[in-house]
């Protein structure tokens, strides 16, 4: 028990701050525990929560990304015109991927090549991304998308009940839990973010898994925008603007430490709950959207105080 | 003499999250002794200096000087009282100049205007160095770009500057050769016969008999009792250290040695550190390595092993060339690399014992890629028995280890990897008496199943102990090759002093 | 199936409330531009005289944050939803959500590309750029050099404004747009690439700014140089602000969506739609050019 | 000479960065190098510049400030508040710097009482405090300030015809890097930078010399707020919005690490002027508002990596 305790420490603190907000929304509002708004609130937090897995990676390796929205932007854009110009559409969304692996790629050389820190590197990259959207779509939303089933299934669909879109996270939640506890990558990428001279000292090829990474969140932040496309049947030239915020907050509130090598994937997934949680919850009790700012700022300060320990 | 000692600390009890660390300790420093804290890995030495200086709090117990009930809740308040330390860990600021760091926290000024005045900090920086008989570092510096050494003498420099009545040195000598010990016994005898007292923390057994007036031994946080130097010996002391005969102190070395597999041929490094280094060992030998301070064998090993860039030179292991791009080459054909810096290049401190160990062998202990629980454990625990490493179990995390079990947990991920070749960079360096011998017979099995060890040491006892051949460097160059019948402490200081060839 | 499970009886939700009065949905595309805020206003006034529940939500413009906020207004058994539409495009799988709960949907200011729409209540920016570029081609007898003020590259305010701006302008061949730059929108900025316009170019004869809060910024720009005097600024919005430059005779012209105007037809629509009567698919609200 | 250049290189690679560019636009561009230009271009950055002074206070101690703009923004909508109430200009001015003061102080409290990572605590804070200046202004600019010689001039005004604001920044710039380079308070914060714990064993109180750090760059964010709002006659609900990136970035291409402990303050003028420079040279340059994001990242990501040596 205690073990278990000390094992999960770093995700207890956020958990409790989830379910607190949950059961007090529960009582403000009777609109709240419906299956539809969990499912609502779910499918919402789906795209926030795929660019904040990746976000986990990064930060883990003790690097940030704010890049993120941007690669959103110019992924979905992208994806989009090739739907417009007749594509397959799995094709399409193939390539999209691929894209955003490239983007994050060139990240990650920036970074580990050019040694450039990661904040300043992706602040750099995040402009220069978010204006190849504006000159590739000319500042206007891309429409007229292929209306397959297949593309609006990704966002719009439903699987057993349930949102294709929460599938998608939920599977990929899977994949990536399992990447960071069972494998050798997810090791390494604990070891650089805790030390990196020592990770190179112990034969790890740091750069080369930074970039790893940082393609990772990449093709993750694309594929977020890809669901968004289809949500909205358009992609829009900014898109993803302060992204890189809500994911960062949902990795943090997860008591993932900004100086890289702890945390937990987990946390991440319960980071983007609180938050949707509290998008939500402040809609549904028609909180006045300045207000609304200031108490989620607090709770999101809260959630964090809560878990202390950590940031330690 | 019933005089009251300058530092009397009674029943003290410490106890981090539940693991007792301290019981009933009970330890007292007359005015102008130098009294040895002696005792293993985590028998409790630094903790016990923390408590006093108010880092830690103390569970229970009393800590009086002279004669007053004091409590300390940070060190700048001992220091008040003229108390400072020399802490184990190096507390340096890397991106400060040596000045800087000599006077951090207590900086000259223009009188109360908070304005800084260089001239007169810089002057007494050069001053405290001489005193030192150190003169090969600009005050001017970085001193994050000073060996580890030279570092640990600008602490102990800043320590000795401060007018204290008492000081403590937690193993200053850790990092430091014989010429700089010679320098700082100087000083602290000097300092001695003008009333400072010193608390003297070291695993090295000579220093004791050479400098010290008292010792008092602790064992698993237990006090076991205070002698007279003069009224003990060395095996007695080692006995209430360890609790038991430890025997000879190096094993006999008797095993025949093959022909030679790793060879080394004029490697001169990219940063100027050291220029054509030549020299071959053999299969089941030990070479060991010897120089002074600064002499440059750090950066020979980090760039053989491929983390520091070469400027051109060849390495090869059984006539093989090896590519010494990046240490994972390295690693792949077979050598290890135990570094001399355990905290920023040995260990993920923040992270366990199993995932410390695991790190050099997460191929052995996965399959394509996927780790398997039941290989690492094995492995781990099998390692950590293998070196009695002191340790709550494989999930401790290595930051709340004590230093000489941190430096067996870095031997211990090298030893996983079943090396050919194993470098060892000061591997002793913070172990105590036990744990070094532990050390050598490891050392001694590796090359009886036909490992080739480089060993790089400044403790010279260890150097002629361990080692067949003795490579000596200068300045970061090659002095002398010395063989074991051969060598001795002249031989090698004339050596590493740049003397002619012996 | 693309069709939420439930979503057809979703409507069943509002059966636990059975009182009568009306209960209104308004998303607004942004609260940090005084001109939704006067829209807003406007309907929270309507809605309070006709004794109505209003549920107001922000979207930030940011389309997917509007479609979140119109999914969870929806969770609210509301009656009708208003739709300030942060994208045209982009909206039209929130107002299908909403045709499926059974709400009916009224846009405002902004239409929407698809989806069922009982009514559009507006007054459109491109015909707002076009009364602007009227204007200015006017004053300076269709000769001399403009300088474009855009707002926040990409968003539709800025796409349509310059758009309905450049209709007339480029029709002009004595007219040249001489420099335009982006100001996101944004007063500090109006102010900022004013000044470094005017470093660069010389014999500006007028601007127009895709807000009032750029032209605003302008303002001080040219006052700064002392050429206020000779220099045609045209803003649009109508802000208070704005209107009082004009009042002062240091804005030359804004043009007036009377966004309160706006926000209270829109509410009263929504009363109309709510008690069955039959309203008009576009209400307009008659654009006016605010200018001495 | 070697030693100085050890000791200013982390500032060589931006200057001749700076040097470059300004060649550049000269030749592009005739009306750059011109007196009224260069007065002009000193007078826009000098807000970017105050908040980075400020800023680079923080990051010296491993810090970061995201909270600046909203800081700037309540500052200034609080302090024009106090102007339209009929107040003394000078005092309102005092006094809506003290609330810089407190605000900044707030987020010190939070990193160091309340542990939280400087990122989320002042991501939060930034929310909060943006919210705030919201509900103050019910999202309406304020205007109708006093028109007092005094207030016009903090931001209009000339002195010996260099712009007022221009001479804030300088005297302020004076006095900061004598702090930093000559009191025992700047030893302090570039201790804490390098290794907070050494710093504290050497009795160094970390925690105060921080909420003080913090304190700083609010009031000088509030001062450029005030500057602005002079500037503009009015104070804007939305203003200063991404001024931290701007200020950040000025700091980092100034040559100041990110991981604290290394920096001067000089380098971060000249990161501010080189951000100036751009954006007033891509304006003079008139290049579409789409093209401008892409090369004003380019920019920034090559003054990093001409500076590359530092970052490691
Ligand atoms: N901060 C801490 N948290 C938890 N345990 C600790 C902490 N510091 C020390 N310990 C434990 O206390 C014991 C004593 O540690 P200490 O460093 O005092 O030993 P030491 O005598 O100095 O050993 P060495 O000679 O290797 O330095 C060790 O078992 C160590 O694991
Ligand atoms: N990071 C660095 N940057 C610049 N110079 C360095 C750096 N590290 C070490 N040096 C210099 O390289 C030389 C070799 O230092 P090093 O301490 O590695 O030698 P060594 O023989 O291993 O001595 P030690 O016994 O202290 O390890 C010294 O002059 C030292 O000042
Ligand atoms: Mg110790
Ligand atoms: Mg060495």
């Amino acid at each position: 028990m205690k073990r278990f305790i000390t094992n999960n420490i770093s995700i207890i603190g956020p958990f409790i701050g989830l379910i607190l907000f949950s059961i007090i929304l529960g009582v403000l509002s009777d609109s709240f525990f419906t299956v539809d708004n969990i499912l609502n609130l779910l499918r919402q937090i789906s795209i926030n929560a795929l660019i904040a897995f990746g976000m986990t990676f990064v930060i883990l390796t003790a690097g940030i990304d704010l890049s993120v929205g941007s690669i959103l932007a110019l992924g979905s854009a992208l994806t989009a015109g090739l739907l417009t110009s007749g594509m397959d559409p799995l094709l399409a969304v193939f390539i999209g991927l691929i894209i955003g692996l490239v983007l994050g790629a060139v990240n990650g050389l920036v970074i580990t090549k050019g040694k450039v820190a990661p904040f300043i590197a992706t602040l750099a990259t995040m402009t220069i991304y978010r204006g190849a959207t504006l000159v590739f779509t000319d500042g206007r939303p891309i429409t007229g998308l292929s209306d397959s089933f297949t593309f609006e299934m990704i966002g719009k669909g439903y699987v057993f009940g349930i949102p294709f879109p929460v599938l998608l996270m939920l599977v990929i939640f899977g994949i990536l839990f399992f990447v960071l506890r069972k494998t050798v990558f997810g090791r390494q990428v604990y070891a650089i973010g805790g030390n990196e001279e020592a990770a190179i000292l112990s034969g790890i090829k740091a750069d080369r898994v930074k970039i790893w990474v940082y393609s990772l969140t990449g093709m993750l932040s694309v594929l977020a925008g890809i669901i968004l496309t289809s949500r909205l049947n358009s992609a829009q030239p900014t898109a993803g603007t302060s992204f890189e915020l809500d994911a960062i907050a949902a990795v943090v509130i997860g008591g993932t430490s900004l100086a890289g090598g702890k945390g937990r994937i987990v946390g991440t997934l319960i980071g983007a709950l609180i938050i949707g949680v509290i998008d939500n919850g402040l809609n549904l009790l028609n909180v006045s959207s300045f207000y609304q700012q200031i108490v989620k700022g607090g709770i999101i300060l809260l959630a964090v105080l809560l878990d202390r320990r950590q940031s330690k | 003499m019933s005089e009251t000692p300058l530092v009397e600390m009674t029943g003290i009890d410490k106890a981090f999250s539940g693991n007792q660390v301290l019981t009933k300790v009970a330890f007292n420093v007359k005015k102008g002794e130098v009294h040895a804290l002696m005792g293993e890995n985590g028998a409790g030495k630094s903790t016990l200096v923390k408590i006093l200086t108010g880092i830690h709090p103390r569970d229970k117990g009393q800590i009086k000087i002279n004669g007053e009930e004091v409590s300390f809740t940070n060190p700048k308040q001992a220091e008040a009282k003229g108390i400072v330390v020399i802490h184990q860990e190096l507390n340096i600021i890397p991106h400060l100049t040596v000045t800087q760091n000599m006077f951090l926290g207590k900086e000259i000024t223009y009188g109360k205007t908070g304005i800084l005045n260089h001239k007169k900090m810089k002057a007494e920086t050069v001053k405290n160095l001489h005193a030192l008989g150190v003169s090969n570092i600009d005050p001017d510096d970085l001193a994050g770009d000073l060996s580890v050494g030279k570092q640990q003498m600008i602490e102990i420099a800043r320590a000795l500057a401060t007018n204290a009545e008492l000081i403590i040195m937690d193993e200053p000598t850790a990092a430091l050769t014989d010429r700089e010990i010679e320098s700082l016994f100087k000083v602290v005898n000097a300092l001695r016969t003008e009333g400072v007292s010193f608390v003297y923390i070291s695993h090295r057994m000579e220093e004791i008999f050479e400098l010290c007036d008292r010792i008092t031994v602790l064992r698993d946080g237990q006090f076991i009792g205070t002698e007279k130097i003069v009224e003990t010996s060395l095996e007695e002391i080692v006995k209430m250290m360890v609790g038991r005969e430890l025997g000879e102190r190096f094993p006999s070395r008797d095993h025949n040695i093959g022909e030679t597999i790793f060879e080394v041929t004029n490697l001169s490094s990219k940063e100027g550190l050291f220029r054509n280094i030549s020299f071959g060992v053999r299969k089941g030998e030990v070479l060991g390595v010897a120089g002074l301070m600064g002499a440059g064998r750090t950066e020979v090993m980090e760039t053989i092993f491929g983390y520091r860039k070469k400027e051109s030179g060849t390495v090869t292991l059984n006539g093989k060339l090896l590519n010494t791009k990046q240490p994972s080459n390295l690693i792949k054909a077979g050598i290890g690399f135990i570094t001399e810096d355990r905290k920023t290049k040995g260990l993920v401190l923040g992270s366990t014992i199993r995932e410390n160990i695991a790190l050099t062998n997460l191929s052995t202990v996965s399959t394509n890629g996927v780790i398997s629980k039941s290989k690492e454990k094995s492995l781990v625990n099998e390692l950590i028995k293998q070196l009695k490493v002191r340790t709550t179990g494989s999930e401790q995390e290595v930051k709340s280890l004590s230093g000489g079990n941190q430096q067996k947990v870095v031997i211990a991920k090298w030893l996983g990897i079943e090396p050919k070749v194993l470098i060892l960079d000061e591997p002793t360096r913070g172990v105590d008496i036990g744990a070094k011998k532990e050390i050598y017979s490891i050392i001694n099995e590796l090359t009886k199943n036909g490992v080739a060890v480089i060993m790089i040491s400044s403790e010279l006892p260890e150097v002629l102990g361990v080692s067949d051949r003795i490579m000596v460097l200068h300045e970061g160059k090659i002095t002398a090759f010395l063989d074991r019948d051969e060598a001795n402490q002249e031989n090698i200081m004339m050596a590493a002093t740049g003397g002619s060839k012996a | 199936s693309t069709e939420a499970p439930g979503s057809d009886d979703s409507d069943d939700t509002s059966e636990g409330s059975g009182d009568s009065d009306v209960k209104i949905g308004l998303s607004v595309s942004t609260l940090n531009n005084p001109f939704f805020v006067t829209l807003r206003d406007g309907a929270e006034a309507a809605a309070k005289e006709a004794g109505y529940e209003i549920v107001v939500s922000d979207a930030q413009d940011d389309p997917s944050t509007q479609l979140s906020d119109i999914e969870d207004l929806l969770q609210q058994d509301i009656d009708v939803l208003l739709v300030n539409p942060v994208d045209s495009d982009a909206i039209v799988s929130a107002v299908e959500l909403a045709n499926d709960a059974g709400v009916p949907v009224i846009t405002v200011d902004r239409s929407a590309a698809g989806g069922e729409i009982v009514t559009h209540i507006a007054s459109d920016n491109v015909a707002g750029g076009e009364m602007a570029g009227e204007f200015i081609a006017e004053k300076l007898g269709n000769e001399g050099n403009i300088v474009e003020l855009e707002g926040i590259p990409g968003a539709s305010a800025t796409r349509e404004r310059g758009e309905g701006f450049h209709n007339i302008v480029d029709a002009i061949d004595g007219i040249e747009v001489v420099a335009n730059q982006t100001a996101n929108f944004d007063r500090s900025e109006g102010l900022t690439v004013m000044e470094n316009i005017i470093q660069s170019t010389d014999g500006i004869n007028a601007v127009f700014a895709h807000n009032d809060e750029m032209a605003l910024g302008a303002l001080e720009a040219l006052d700064a140089q002392g050429l206020l005097e000779d220099v045609i600024v045209v803003g649009f919005d109508a802000t208070d602000d704005a209107v009082a430059a004009v009042d002062e005779g240091r804005l030359d012209a804004t043009i007036a969506q009377q966004p309160a105007l706006i926000g209270e037809y829109a509410v009263d629509a929504a009363g109309k739609v709510v008690s069955g009567e039959t309203v008009e698919e576009f209400i307009p609200v008659e654009l006016e050019l605010v200018s001495q």
